[in-house]
């Protein structure tokens, strides 16, 4: 689908600088990492995440839901005289409101979540299996506009990259 | 500045950590595991088939009876749910407020959460009279009018933040788990772990992009989770505290509650990662004394706040002048129930105080010896809250005893079948400690390392 | 809405019976036919009665089922399985199907003879309830009539008559089902050897008297009468001191005091409803309220509810009338003989051991004399069975004589004084010489009621022909040759004439359900094989007959001279009974020197007191599963009799409740768990009768222990020595009440007069309530009611009927004890005053219908919600059963179908069910609805009838039974309904008012008549 | 996009418990009877009213089905050769009873009352259908608790929605 060129790290410093030194060149530079790189973020210029706006959105969504059926079923829909109370008992239907707000809240950003990094996939292309355990790789697609093959893997191999591959699927 | 106690031990390098971790995953179960599992699944089965003849032959079986129509499965059921709520305490409230220790023991905190809540979660739907019925507490369109339920119940509150809380709990564990499954996916030497582990990792690459979402949501959800474990043991203590029994009628039951669950899930933390230290000896250098000696302060913390709560409870009884609120509370502690009361207050106010001394806050066997007791005596605080309240109510007429039965003490005992055949399970199929988290705090503490 | 029909109903009404023919075989008639009723129950199927039921009906439909479903699985459509719809081959006029029908009826014991109204639904009796309209009872109905429904529907009930196969020593047992006219004429054939004794109870029926006597006539039999529980002491000591064999006829709501001497006459003692009517009607106005001075050697319910009662030993009965006398001697009230003044001087030492303070005495008697003539001193019951009773009753009759109480507040009527222990005695005697031949044995049980030393049952082995008229196989008639069941009053023919003199007709609400034979006719048809007897005898073809012309005969010229017999019959029918109470008064005529023969004697050392429990009476009917689960009105101890001994003798013995002790009376021995009882004297040991049955069914088998070996061959029954012995056992007894005193609460209210006549609602702590809630409005009807405690006895009538109208489970004593017992309406009986001489107090709960109902907030499926008419609803189908209800209702009156008891219920019981309430199965919770059934009817009628409902109308099952009418039901909205005058009255109050529940039950609160000024303070309530 | 999808059809499948109340219920069941009794030629084309058979209807809460001695108040003379006659003359000189199937059935926890429907001007159609047109007896409504509600809901009505009003 989208090919490139991936340089493989092994030191977790030398990767966020190297990611620094790339980016100035291949805007579309992509890190992987096995767990999140202090710094990395700022290295590539990632944009702050949007997801907390799903979760706002979910959490009103659920909480709109909460009072919207705990008030409609138990006043409107068919009205009960239940204990003497009155039918919108507004304080007693406050846990169902929040439990709601925050299901949907929490709910939301992980589909958020997902949605944000294609996830599910099946089969991903492994560039190298160690990537997930001690191993740093910086990876350049064909896509990017500035994008030139000789260029990408000097500039790689010049940052440090002990391992320059042609990945054919990214 | 006070200088940082490593949190990991022995120069780790990061193939080291993922190796370690992922051992007990990757090798084969020994003597003492597979033992354990078997009398665990033996147990868990048993509880399996006496639920099912309680299923056949009614709730009966139990001690419950009038007065006291709720006995050991809410008992237990309350218990379960408080000691879950340690791991998200671990996993979320102590994730906010960066105290970066917790890192090694959220992963298997958050588990005991899940497990936990599972167990749990069997209770109310089993003792209902009609378990078959039970799904008639979730408001869903149907053909009687339809006829809805009835929010102002804190039953059906309860519905919903368990509910709640079990989703939310889950998904907060699992995406935690997500870039270690695809470790675990990448060393798969076999087609069968790579597909499943494939699978279970969603197809997880962890490029920087997605580890920036990925601890956004983890934020998030920590965010979210820290209101709702508070509000899952506030509403478990509204089933208590919004009905008009005195004993159950008091508004310090929700921080009351919130305390000891804490206190008794670190107390099962402490049980368990006790036992993890011994059957995994790779993860002493993760899960070290120091973790353990932290986890015994709050232990010694929140008993001293559940021992304030008993306080109070007695100084507001006394200074209400409700007649029946004084002698509830006179029975609590002299009644016929007076022993599970003392039980209780030894067990959870008296003993954690040994953990004033650091000697026994770094003494492996004092902690489990305590932690064990700790969790006993939880069981009998919800006990005395729940049956001690109920056995002697307003008209003396209608005053009674619990009817023990076999079945209570199956009920009780078995869930830790479930319970630990779950534990045990999860220590064998996911990686204990969180492989990629832990990399990110492999330094601290260490010189040259930042923190 | 009483429909009482005047000619019988067809369906009831017997057919023609050939004399020749086994008739009783023969007939298919739909109405008996049992795969009739089977077919019947899947139509109006309000009731489980194919629930579990494995029969062949169910099993064709089954089939029916499967080929219902592989017919329907191409629709893709989910089945029920196939019902039937059965319609009557011939509609009977009077039936409509779901619309009950009242028959009245009539229920006696022998002695009390009550008017009843047997409510049924397609022809089978579903409740019994009293008729408002008898002069006796007056709608009231005591717990045997009530459960009598279950005796008819008793499994273990014979289904045909039973011919024993003797061996040669009578060990065996086996039975065979013998033809009846070969039977009929075996037994006329011996019967005419001659030397025939029917041995029968006491017989209310004068029918059946006038056959019987007609019967021996014919056959030169002696007839002999013998109760159990006889009252022939009572009657000969009439004779003594009036000259003539007479039952005495209390008129209790005419006196303004009332001293019994262990007389439990709210519970057991002569006509214990009639009385309870009375004397709740003497204490309704406050200011004139009658006192009740209670001695009692066991905790009765008399005693319960006494204002002043004291403790005594059974013993020290006569010393307490002699003490009363001696006090009037000395109050120069009365001028007694000089012989008597000498015992009286006697007497007066005896009153110190007492253990009484000596002034009570010098009270009652002042308090007798300036009520004479309005008064009543009353002795009687088996536990005045002593050997002073002879005394105590003439003492008694001398005291009533003075106050010129007899023929006033004491009327009397003839009564022929049944069998002494002494006659049968005689009895087996003669059977043992082989002097009787034939024995006849109806409605007696000698082997269960005489102790073993009588030998009874070696000596019926020597009687040629035993014949039983049991409804099974019992302790006696498992000797007898013959069993020819009779029929149960309910399926029968009869009338019964009360002690007060007034007839009431027993009309059959059902044919009879077994191939059982009426004991009249059995008679009657031995009489014609043998053609013996007067002709009156031989002439009738069916017992009904023979009623109808006796009627004519005797009846009508005593009652109605001059009226048209078919008038009258129909009259009769539809009242239920003919006449008013012919009690007349009697000579005042006794002689006080006679009291000096009755020298004081000493006793020392602990005596046993024998009593009869409101539940098992002699224990006859005992294999009713209501009763058993009943608690008893004082202990509240239910499965069980025990021995009840006081806390100090207890404590000297060391004893603990549910300890077994061996009683040793005169080398008798019975092992009995011991039961701590306040306010038992310190040397007495209560046992109830009535329990220990062997062979009488599977309720009630070797339910608590024959305490009947205890009576002296003399046929003493109390007063006799006891030692006792502890053993190393425990048993539990099964006390459903779990604490015995308030702790100090406002539960029951009490006050006495003089509080009362200070301020009217005295003791009563209102609390000043408030919510954030504005609460919901009732527009139409709201329901509420009141329950006086002043009235209230405690007798427990309501929660038979409550039990009988809702189809209550009964759970056994394994549950009672796991606190699973599922009554909707309980008595609490608490204790107040000191733990040694409690008073106590009784306060009927059942679910208060509150308007902040606290159970309906926390049911999470909306199975418990409120009705527009203010109803606290159960919804049992909505039910799941989390039972959080129960937990928030502070007055614990919801009950938890803890076990699917519906599958207990077994064929034929399950015709006793209501089909207007749903039987609930496994895992729902139930409770009180103030007879909703009732009310929904209720307003159905009222609303084809296009009016509005009438206050009183509507009447809950509780309501309608109860003696005293403690308990109104009305509107609460409307401000004119009985029960809004009494919720204004100043006595009512909320029970844990403070609690807001705001329930629609109000108490009235009790006023104790003890002439003191202040109540003690409750805080000192603790026992 | 898939789990859009998803939630759309699952909350289909919920509402559609709503639309379509007759899911699961007897609407429609016509079973064959024992006698091949046809209300259309009775009721339609004889013009015998409801209430000659079904006489208690007024009183009881049941309707009853009328006992052989009403059919025989005709049949006596009407139609004695057709086999279904036959077959009920036969059943009622023996004394016996036919034994119809049951078309609508409520559960033993529902007491539902004609005589009080009928008093209140509700017609034997409104929920009983076409009756009079039915060769074959057929349920019509689905006797679901939804259906009677939805009825006594309606203001016009006036009709009690206690929970006692039909479960006690």
């Amino acid at each position: 689908m989208n090919s490139g060129i991936a340089g493989i790290f092994t030191d977790e410093h030398k990767v966020v600088e190297a990611a620094r030194t790339v980016r100035q060149t291949f805007n579309s530079v992509e890190a992987i990492s096995p767990y999140p790189l202090h710094g990395m973020e700022d290295a590539l210029q990632i944009p702050r995440s949007c997801i907390p706006y799903v979760t706002f959105v979910g959490g009103l969504v659920g909480m709109f839901t909460g009072l919207f059926i705990t008030i409609w079923t138990s006043a409107y829909d068919w009205p009960i005289n239940v204990g003497g109370k009155p039918y919108v008992s507004l304080p007693a239907f406050i846990p169902i409101v929040f439990e709601l707000t925050i299901l949907f809240g929490a709910l939301s950003s992980v589909v958020a979540l997902a949605w944000f990094c294609r996830i599910p996939k099946l089969n991903p292309p492994i560039i190298d299996p160690d990537l997930s355990s001690h191993k740093f790789a910086l990876f350049i697609p064909t896509s990017d506009k500035s994008f030139n093959a000789e260029q990408a893997e000097n500039l790689l191999r010049q940052v440090g990259a002990l391992e320059v591959k042609k990945v054919s699927e990214y | 500045m006070i200088k940082r106690k490593q949190l990991v031990l022995g120069n780790k390098t990061l193939v080291d950590i993922t190796n370690d971790i992922c051992e007990p995953v990757e090798s084969i179960p020994k003597k003492g595991w597979i033992t354990l599992f078997l009398g665990a699944k033996t147990l868990m089965i048993f509880y399996f088939g006496i639920i099912g003849y309680i299923l056949a032959n009614g709730i009966g079986l139990l001690g419950v009876n009038h007065p006291i129509a709720w006995g050991t499965m809410i008992v237990t059921f309350v218990f379960w749910i408080g000691i879950g709520h340690a791991g998200t305490l671990i996993s979320a409230i102590l994730f906010l407020f960066r105290q970066k220790w917790r890192t090694s023991v959220a992963r298997t905190a958050e588990a005991m959460t899940v497990f936990a809540v599972m167990t749990a979660g069997l209770f109310p739907l089993l003792h209902t009279g009609r378990p078959w019925l039970d799904f008639w507490l979730f408001p869903y369109p149907n053909q009687r009018g339809p006829l809805w339920v009835n929010f102002r119940s804190p039953l059906l509150w309860d519905v919903f933040a368990v509910s709640t809380y079990a989703t939310v709990s889950i998904v907060f564990w699992y995406i935690g788990m997500v870039p270690d499954f695809a470790t675990l996916k990448d060393r798969a030497k076999n087609k069968i772990r790579k597909i499943v582990y494939g699978a279970l990792s969603l197809g997880w690459r962890g490029t920087a992009r997605n580890w920036s979402h990925y601890e956004m949501v983890y934020l998030l959800l920590a965010g979210l989770s820290t209101p709702l474990v508070l509000s899952v043991h506030t509403i478990v203590s509204f089933d208590f505290a919004v009905s008009n029994l005195p004993g159950w009628h008091t508004t310090i039951f929700p921080p009351y509650f919130v305390a000891g669950a804490i206190f008794s899930g670190f107390a099962m933390v402490i049980t368990l990662m006790t036992c993890v230290r011994i059957g995994f000896p790779k993860f002493k250098d993760y899960i070290t004394i120091d973790h353990m000696e932290v986890m015994n302060k709050i232990i010694m913390t929140t008993g001293l706040m559940v021992g304030y709560a008993y306080t109070s409870e007695f100084f507001i009884a006394w200074y209400s002048g409700n007649v029946y609120e004084r002698y509830v509370f006179v029975n609590r502690a002299l009644g016929t129930y007076g022993w599970c009361y003392w039980a209780m207050v030894s067990c959870n106010v008296l003993l954690p105080q040994i953990f004033w001394f650091k000697k026994a806050r770094r003494s492996l066997t004092t902690m489990f010896i305590i932690s064990i007791f700790v969790n006993i005596g939880m069981w009998f605080e919800r006990f005395v809250i729940t049956v001690t309240s109920l056995h002697h109510d307003f008209l003396p007429s209608s005053w009674g005893n619990y009817a023990w039965s076999f079945f209570d003490g199956c009920i009780l005992f078995g869930s830790f079948g479930m319970f630990l055949t779950l534990f045990l399970g999860y220590l064998r199929v996911f990686p204990a400690i969180s492989i990629a988290e832990i990399k990110t705090v492999m330094h601290v503490g260490k010189d040259g390392g930042h923190s | 809405m009483q429909e009482q029909s005047t000619e019988s109903a067809p369906e009831n009404r017997p057919e023609k019976i050939e004399r020749d023919t086994n008739y009783w075989l023969s007939l298919e008639h739909y109405a008996q036919d049992p795969e009739f009723l089977k077919l019947g129950s899947q139509e109006f199927a309000s009731s489980p009665l194919k629930e579990g039921e494995e029969n062949a009906i169910e099993r064709r439909d089954f089939l029916k089922l499967m080929g219902a479903s592989i017919a329907l699985a191409s629709t893709g459509c989910l089945r029920r399985p196939v019902q039937k719809v059965v319609p009557y081959n011939k509609q009977p006029e009077e039936v409509t199907l779901g619309v009950p029908n009242y028959y009245t009826s009539s229920y006696s014991d022998g002695v009390e003879s009550l008017g009843l109204l047997i409510k049924t639904r397609e022809g089978r009796p579903i409740k019994v309830e009293g008729n408002p309209e008898h002069p006796n009872n007056k709608g009231a109905v005591s717990i045997s009539a009530q459960a009598s429904i279950l005796n008819l529907y008793d499994p273990d009930r014979l289904n045909g008559p039973r011919k024993n196969l003797w061996n040669e020593k009578r060990t065996n047992k086996d039975t065979v089902t013998p033809k009846w006219d070969a039977m009929d004429d075996e037994i006329s054939a011996q019967l005419k050897k001659g030397s025939v004794v029917i041995l029968s109870s006491s017989i209310s029926s004068p029918s059946l008297r006038s056959i019987v006597s007609e019967f021996s006539q014919g056959f030169a039999a002696k007839h002999l009468v013998w109760d159990a529980h006889s009252n022939d002491q009572l009657i000969r000591a009439r004779k003594m001191c009036f000259g003539a064999e007479t039952l005495p006829v209390y008129q209790i709501d005419k006196a303004k005091l009332i001293l019994s001497i262990d007389a439990d006459f709210l519970a057991t003692f002569l006509t214990p409803m009639a009385f309870s009517k009375q004397f709740s009607k003497g204490r309704r106005e406050i200011e004139k309220m009658s006192r009740l001075v209670s001695f009692d050697s066991t905790f009765s319910l008399t005693g319960a509810n006494a204002d002043l009662r004291y403790r005594i030993k059974p013993s020290q009965q006569l010393d307490v009338v002699m003490a009363i006398f001696s006090e009037l001697e000395k109050q120069h009230k009365v001028v007694v003989p000089a012989a008597l003044k000498n015992t009286l001087d006697e007497y007066r030492n005896r009153i110190s051991q007492l253990n009484m303070d000596g002034k009570i005495f010098a009270e009652i008697a002042k308090d007798l004399w300036e009520n004479r003539g309005q008064s009543i001193v009353m002795a009687g019951g088996i536990a005045t069975q002593t050997e002073f009773s002879e005394g105590l009753f003439c003492a008694v009759n001398c005291l009533n004589s003075i106050l010129g109480n007899e023929g006033k507040t004491i009327l009397e009527r003839p009564a022929v004084a049944s069998s002494s222990f002494a006659d049968i005695k005689a009895l087996i005697t003669s059977m043992t010489a082989g002097k009787v031949k034939t024995l006849i044995l109806h409605k007696v049980n000698p082997i269960y009621h005489l102790p073993e030393s009588f030998g009874f049952a070696e000596a019926l082995k020597k009687v040629d022909m035993v014949v039983s008229t049991a409804d099974r196989i019992d302790e006696t008639s498992q000797y007898a040759n013959y069993i020819i069941p009779d029929n149960h009053p309910l399926e029968a023919w009869g009338d019964s004439e009360s002690l007060e003199g007034v007839i009431s007709l027993q009309q059959p609400s059902i044919r009879p359900l077994y191939d059982s034979r009426a004991f009249a006719l059995s008679l009657m048809n031995w009489g014609f094989i043998a053609k013996m007897g007067p002709k009156r005898l031989l002439a009738y073809e069916t017992y009904y007959d023979y009623l109808r012309n006796y009627w004519k005969e005797d009846v009508l010229p005593k009652v109605a001279k001059g009226q048209n017999f078919d008038d009258f019959w129909a009259q009769a029918l539809q009242k239920g009974f003919v006449g008013s109470s012919r009690a007349t008064a009697g000579k005042n005529s006794a002689k006080l020197e006679m009291l000096s023969h009755y020298k004081a004697s000493e006793s020392v050392g602990p005596e046993l007191v024998l009593y009869p429990t409101v539940m098992m009476g002699d224990g006859s009917q005992t294999n009713i599963s209501w009763l058993h689960e009943l608690p008893d009105p004082v202990t509240k101890i239910t499965w069980d009799n025990y021995a009840s001994v006081s806390i100090a003798f207890a404590k000297k013995n060391s004893l603990s409740e549910g300890d077994v002790i061996e009683l040793d009376v005169n080398g008798k021995k019975l092992e009995l768990p011991t039961h701590i009882q306040p306010g038992l004297h310190d040397e007495v040991i209560a046992v109830a009768v009535g329990y220990g049955r062997t062979k009488v069914g599977r309720v009630a088998n070797n339910v608590g222990r024959n305490s009947y070996s205890l009576v002296s061959d003399q046929g003493i029954f109390s007063g006799q020595k006891v030692t006792i012995k502890k053993t190393s056992r425990k048993e539990k007894l099964a006390n459903p009440q779990g604490n015995q005193s308030m702790e100090g609460r406002q539960i029951v209210v009490e006050a006495t007069v003089a509080e009362y006549q200070k301020k009217k609602s005295a003791n009563i702590h209102r609390h000043h309530t408030w919510s954030i809630w504005p609460g919901q409005e009732y527009n139409g009807n709201k329901w509420g009611m009141s329950v006086d405690l002043n009235s209230c006895t405690g007798c427990n009538a309501c929660v038979v009927s409550c039990q009988s109208e809702n189809n209550i489970p009964v759970v056994g004593k394994k549950y009672v004890l796991e606190g699973r017992e599922m009554a909707w309406i309980r008595i609490d009986r608490y204790y107040t005053g000191t733990p040694d001489n409690p008073e106590v107090v009784f306060q009927p709960v059942m679910c208060q219908q509150c308007s902040n109902a606290p159970c309906e907030t926390v049911c999470p499926v909306l199975a418990t919600v409120h009705t527009d008419d203010g109803l606290n609803a159960m919804v049992y189908n909505r039910c799941v059963g989390t039972r959080y209800c129960s937990n928030n209702c502070p007055y614990k009156v919801r009950r938890f179908n803890w076990f699917a008891w519906n599958k207990k219920i077994e064929a034929p019981l399950n015709m006793a069910l209501n089909p207007e309430v749903t039987v609930r199965i496994r895992g729902v919770m139930e409770k009180c609805t103030f007879c909703v059934q009732r009310i929904k009817t209720v307003k159905n009628t009222a609303r084809l009838e296009n009016r509005k409902i009438k206050d009183g109308e509507i009447k809950t099952a509780c309501q309608v039974v109860c003696p005293t009418d403690a308990i109104v039901f009305g509107d609460m909205n409307d401000p004119n309904s009985a029960v809004s005058a009494l919720f204004k009255d100043e006595r009512a109050y909320a029970l844990l008012e403070e609690w807001h529940a705001a329930p629609s039950v109000r108490y009235l609160s009790k006023i104790r008549n003890n002439g003191e000024e202040k109540r003690h303070s409750n805080s000192e309530e603790h026992v | 996009m898939r789990f859009v999808f998803g939630v759309i059809c699952l909350s289909a499948l919920l509402l559609s418990g709503c639309k379509f109340p007759s899911l699961g219920y007897n609407k429609g069941y016509a079973p064959e009877q024992p006698i091949a009794f046809d209300h259309s030629l009775h009721v339609a084309k004889n013009n015998i009213q409801c209430q000659y058979c079904h006489n208690q209807v007024e009183r009881s809460k049941h309707s009853n089905i009328p006992a052989l001695s009403t059919c025989m108040n005709c049949h006596l003379q009407v139609a004695t050769g057709k086999p279904g006659i036959i077959k009920l003359r036969e059943a009622y000189d023996k004394g016996e009873s036919i034994q119809w199937v049951k078309v609508h059935m409520l559960p033993d926890h529902v007491h539902f009352n004609h005589s009080a429907h009928l008093t209140r001007g509700v017609n034997c159609q409104e929920c009983h259908g076409p009756i009079e047109k039915m060769s074959r007896v057929q349920q019509y409504s689905d006797l679901s608790m939804g259906w009677c509600i939805n009825c006594h809901r309606k203001p016009e009505n006036n009709a009690p929605l206690n929970c006692t009003t039909c479960h006690h």
